[in-house]
């Protein structure tokens, strides 16, 4: 039995790993299909596996209810919510792309939600930015005054500043305006910066899908050899 | 000199060039504006690392080129299913002064500026109806907007598609592939000698003891997040594989682990690593499986759900360790207005910057990769940084060295070879 | 205007109140629509994955007489042995097949897309014509070269290696601060979207249908 | 403690006031600021006034919600622009969601032109695979969009008659919010089947799609809610565009006004908060 807990989902791993990597380097067509075909299989997997997630969800729900924890009527509006919608977009409506309820549902409950929810950033950016972006080590002042640069520069606000210091203050036109310094410093330092970021990712990356190819990382799977 | 030339191309090309080169010199002698000069080379070849579909005919550049640019010149190829003909009046393909330089397509013939001289196009061998690949021949026919009928070369070409097994294009990746993966076995090997390898500080990872301790003392749970992707991205297997860590500690601690997932596959994961690292801990009645829960499925939706969770449980202590998209800095505000120690990481880059401001600790980028084999202290992982490192080393030794060689070709602009380091790193 | 986009507009807009609700702090009109949302967008994944996935992929292919995809419709079922506690190690293999997959993809992937592709950006002449892009392609090795030594983990911080990664810190700043700044007009626009909802189509709306009612 | 220690621990929801009342109250009062029209606006709104009475345009719907209010009233200005013009329109969509943006719009614009589906304009709806489709729709039309959206037999939809590939198109819009498929429709579309191509896309998106203006790969840009603002501002109407301008423009000077007062309470303060951003 240890084999088939242990080994075998190990050998499994990196069969299909080993699989994928190949069928990268060849086209021919065999492999081609065949990562294709392993793409297709991930997806229906998982959205199998999304059963088992509805059921988590609705097993959470059914405990509050059962237990008449507070606020347990929020969890009937839930199973509510969850039913209704299933229930039209599988038994009552077969063509669910458009009109009908289902995608009525999602256009005014759906998508206001997730678009206020989304908005919800717009807030979040200023208060995070009000409290972070202070003068207060040097490495925070480099961030403040590129964010500020940022900011600045790249509204119309950004151009009319400075090419009013510079219609004003003749010394001042040798420093290039606001505009100017923020696309240089998104496509250079930024830029820089970025690259360095991706360059270490994808080492890290790389690393770490080999050290699950070659069975060294097995934390994963629940640990233990 | 471009790894990417093959040997019998290489002859080929030579060959060509210097017929070429002496057609050339003799039609500039003559001299004569008024007529169209015929390419001197007409080839056809297997179209390298493809699935045996198509062939690549590829001639050399007309010298009317030159003298007749602005008169609309171009090439036409007639195809025929017997070297007897008869070729189809209808074109197979017409082919302009654009993009059709064998330069042009590094992909195909590699980066020798020979090639600036001589033009190709794709033929597909399958035909349309029975999808069979079929072998066709061809000629070549050149005209502009002053004659009638195309001048036609006499030369009839023919190659068969073959099925190619290696996409050579891609030898580049795979030579790193294969360094990194030899890197991370001998790098073991290193680090079973060594075990004292030192690591240096990753602050982020010093402080989940601090972090798990403060809930304890709190009595307050501990949040885990594994982010915003299924475990189709590399990112949350990584996060997983801290969580363990995570977890064991929590057990020992005797605190509370909760962890909502937006996947279904990731929550299976975790419940699975979660209860195994209660097992370890000695402590398998603590664990609870309702603890490690689907929240929501979709994005915005996970975000209400586990931002309102947030302000009702109060955890004392946020990991944000994953993928994110928009939902990070929607996760840390929150976390943050209920007083929480925040630690994120993330191979996001756009997200980094939100999770900078807003939480206490951020993991930024690789070290997101690095923190399992920090927390296990296992030689076997930690000898496999050593192994990144060195990949980074090499690869800062090449680009700074590329750097150089790209600089000297600016004053050396015949020495193509100085463009070899740049020239590797091509993705085509 | 049409009944149900009538019902429709008021029943957003109430929505829409009730999460900037939670700006202020966690009330019943929060959680009502956090839970009616986690109910809808389930419901509504549960749907597309059948229609998508299930009835496209597996069903069509059945009838099509495609056996092979019974292959990962078991791995799929075998999933649900989690709620097993003796067959539950089959859900590894599944697992299994998605990990090793990942991973499989992941590594040339990323060499390709992330190593490869920013190494070729990286590697230009220093020395060019012009100062400003001379210069310009120093930093820009600089910023590589020393957030890329800033990553390193088994190599002690000391010396240049100190001075580098520091500078390393630098630009990784830098690129904090410029990334915040760019994402912020973005996030901005899409709370415009609501305000613009909010105001245009259900109280301006409203208030002139009010007007018109009372107005004659 | 003095004010601006207060000013420095300011409760967050003032913040919020701050920001909502900012972006809320231009709307409400209908400001707008003078719009200036961009040459790279200019150049899609030229090319499609170019057009010569029932010519073809395929709009590619490729954006997600979460970018609607950015691209919905750029979509609706280009989309008012064409259909004003008595040309025809040919949707396509390459991602998912595309489709019930698509739809929506067209829905919205037979209102305002008393159009009629399958002879003004047709929907294809979507098909997988990015510039798989691109080439399927350059080659053979009909072929890769056997039935359109409302699952009508191509063939048969009179738009449809005479256009068999893209190489029928006389001009392409495409909305996208992302460069999916590596910049298919350029890539493929434009060089291969030869369609002229405007670029609509959201503010982030419009600064990596320059090197295809300067290469003259698309006709113009119009970049997020300020392209959009613009095209109305050609269109010679006010609307959601140009109100969310000034709204926007308000609630960014606030986000500045807070970062600099915050600055300026903490120098005058010379206090040492708690929490240190760390890196």
């Amino acid at each position: 039995m240890g084999f088939f807990k242990r080994q075998l989902p190990m050998i499994i791993v990196s069969v299909v790993g080993f699989l994928m990597i190949v069928s990268y380097f060849s086209p021919a067509p065999f492999l081609q299909g065949m990562f294709t075909g392993a793409n297709e299989w991930v997806q229906i997997i998982a959205n199998f596996a999304l059963v088992i997630g509805v059921f988590s969800l609705m097993r959470a729900h059914y405990i509050k209810i059962k237990r008449k924890e507070a606020g347990y009527g929020y969890s009937i509006v839930m199973y509510i919510c969850l039913i209704f919608m299933t229930f039209v977009g599988l038994a009552l409506e077969r063509n669910i792309k458009s009109g009908g309820v289902f995608m009525w549902m999602f256009k005014w409950v759906n998508t206001p939600l997730t678009m206020t929810t989304f908005s919800l950033l717009a807030f979040y950016i200023a208060s995070a930015a009000y409290r972070a972006f202070r003068a207060r080590t040097f490495d925070a002042t480099v961030m403040l005054v590129g964010a500020l640069i940022l900011m600045i520069g790249r509204v119309p606000l950004g151009a009319m500043l400075s090419d009013f210091v510079h219609q004003q203050i003749t010394v001042t036109q040798i420093i290039p305006g606001l505009p100017e310094m923020a696309g240089w410093l998104l496509s250079v330092p930024a830029m820089a910066a970025r690259r360095a970021i991706f360059l270490g990712l994808a080492v890290g990356i790389v690393a770490t899908s080999l050290r699950i190819l070659f069975g060294i990382e097995r934390t994963y799977m629940g640990g233990g050899d | 000199m471009s790894g990417k030339t093959h040997s019998g191309k290489c002859g080929f090309f030579a060959v060509s060039l210097t017929v070429f080169l002496c057609i050339a010199m003799a039609t500039v002698g003559i001299g004569q504006p008024g007529e169209l000069v015929l390419p001197a080379e007409f080839k056809a070849i297997d179209t390298p690392h493809d699935a045996g579909k198509s062939i690549l005919l590829v001639w050399s550049r007309s010298p009317s080129e030159e003298t007749r640019a602005d008169k609309g010149l171009e090439y036409v190829i007639y195809e025929a299913t017997s070297p007897e003909g008869p070729f189809k009046v209808e074109e197979k393909a017409i082919v302009g002064l654009e993009d059709t330089l064998c330069s042009d397509a590094p992909a195909l013939f590699g980066f020798s500026p020979r090639h600036k001289n001589f033009r190709f196009v794709e033929i597909s061998q399958v035909d349309e109806e029975t999808e069979e690949v079929r072998q066709h021949w061809y000629r070549l026919g050149i005209r502009d907007e002053t004659v009638t009928e195309p001048v036609m070369l006499d030369t009839i070409v023919t190659a068969k598609a073959r099925m190619n097994y290696f996409m050579s294009h891609r030898w580049n990746t795979l030579l790193v592939l294969l360094l990194m993966a030899g890197l991370v076995l001998v790098c073991i090997e290193w680090a079973k000698k060594h075990p004292d390898l030192f690591i240096r500080k990753i602050p982020g990872i010093d402080a989940v003891d601090e972090a798990i301790g403060r809930a304890t003392e709190m009595g307050k749970p501990i949040m885990y997040l594994t982010g915003y992707s299924d475990i189709d991205s590399i990112a949350t297997i990584a996060s997983i594989n801290i969580l363990a860590h995570v977890a064991k500690k929590v057990a020992q601690y005797d605190s509370r682990l909760i962890v909502p997932n937006k996947w279904a596959v990731t929550m299976t994961l975790t419940q699975e690593v979660v209860k195994q690292a209660y097992i370890n801990a000695g402590r398998p009645d603590a664990y609870n499986a309702d603890d490690i829960f689907f929240i929501a499925g979709e994005q915005f939706s996970y975000v209400a759900a586990v931002d309102g969770m947030m302000v009702r449980e109060k955890p004392a202590t946020n990991f944000f360790l994953g993928s994110f998209a928009a939902e990070s800095l929607l996760l840390a505000e929150t976390g943050f207005s209920i007083g929480a120690l925040q630690i994120a990481g993330t191979d996001s880059t756009y997200q980094i910057p939100f999770f900078v401001t807003a939480c206490d600790y951020c993991l930024i980028g690789e070290e997101l990769y690095a923190a399992s084999a920090y927390l296990s202290r296992e030689p076997r992982l930690l000898g496999n940084l050593k192994g990144q490192d060195i990949t980074k080393i090499i690869l800062t030794i090449l680009i700074l060295l590329g750097s150089v060689l790209m600089s000297l070709h600016v004053f050396y602009p015949e020495q193509h070879w100085l463009q070899a380091i740049k020239h590797f790193f091509a993705a085509l | 205007m049409i009944w149900h986009e009538l019902l429709g507009i008021w029943l957003a807009a109430g929505f829409t109140l009730a999460i900037y609700s939670f700006l202020y702090k966690d009330n019943p009109a929060y959680k009502l629509a956090e839970h009616i949302y986690v109910g809808v967008s389930t419901g509504y994944l549960i749907c597309i994955a059948y229609w998508e996935v299930i009835d496209k992929k597996v069903i069509a292919a059945l009838g099509q007489h495609e056996w092979i995809v019974i292959i990962p419709t078991l791995m799929g079922l075998a999933m649900f042995t989690r709620f097993s506690k003796k067959a539950s190690w089959v859900s590894r293999i599944p697992l299994a097949f998605i990990i090793g997959y990942t991973a499989g993809v992941a590594a040339p992937n990323n060499i390709q897309g992330l190593l490869i592709e920013h190494s070729y950006a990286t590697i230009n002449p220093v020395l060019t014509a012009g100062f400003a892009p001379q210069l310009n392609a120093i930093i820009m090795l600089l910023g590589v070269t020393c957030g890329m030594i800033y990553f390193f983990f088994s190599v002690e911080r000391k010396g240049p290696i100190k001075v580098a990664a520091r500078l390393g810190i630098f630009f990784l700043m830098i690129y904090f601060g410029v990334a915040y700044g760019y994402m912020v007009m973005g996030r901005e626009s899409i709370l415009i979207g609501r305000l613009n909802f909010l105001i245009l189509d259900w109280i301006k709306p409203t208030l002139a249908a009010i007007g018109r009612l009372f107005g004659g | 403690m003095n004010i601006w220690e207060r000013i420095l621990q300011i409760d967050r929801r003032y913040i919020f006031l701050l920001i909502g009342i900012s972006g809320a109250i231009p709307i409400i009062m209908s400001f707008s600021l003078p719009t200036f029209v961009t040459p790279e606006v200019r150049g899609v709104y030229n090319a499609i006034d170019a057009l010569p009475e029932g010519a073809m345009v395929l709009v590619s719907f490729d954006y997600e919600p979460s970018a609607m209010p950015e691209m919905d009233p750029m979509a609706k200005a280009i989309l008012r622009h064409i259909f004003g013009r008595g040309l025809k329109v040919v949707g396509v969509t390459l991602i998912p969601y595309g489709t019930g943006i698509g739809e929506e719009l067209f829905v919205a614009m037979e209102r305002e032109f008393n159009l009629k589906q399958g002879v003004d304009y047709d929907f294809l709806g979507y098909k997988p695979g990015y510039q798989a489709v691109v080439l399927g729709l350059g080659q053979d039309l009909k072929g890769s969009f056997p039935k359109n959206f409302y699952e009508q037999d191509t063939r048969t939809v009179p738009i449809l008659k005479d256009i068999n590939s893209l190489r029928d198109f006389d001009y392409m819009m495409w909305l996208h919010d992302d460069a999916y498929g590596g910049y298919g429709w350029i890539i493929y579309g434009r060089q291969n089947y030869g369609i002229d191509i405007g670029s609509g896309c959201t503010a982030i998106l419009a600064t990596g799609m320059y090197p295809f203006l300067q290469a003259e790969q698309v006709t113009g840009i119009v970049g997020g809610l300020k392209g959009a603002a613009e095209y109305e501002k050609l269109m010679g109407y006010t609307g959601s565009a140009r109100l969310g301008m000034v709204a926007q423009s308000s609630i960014h000077v606030m986000i500045i006004g807070l970062i600099l007062l915050g600055n300026i309470a903490f120098i005058l303060s010379k206090r040492k908060p708690k929490k240190e951003p760390s890196g």
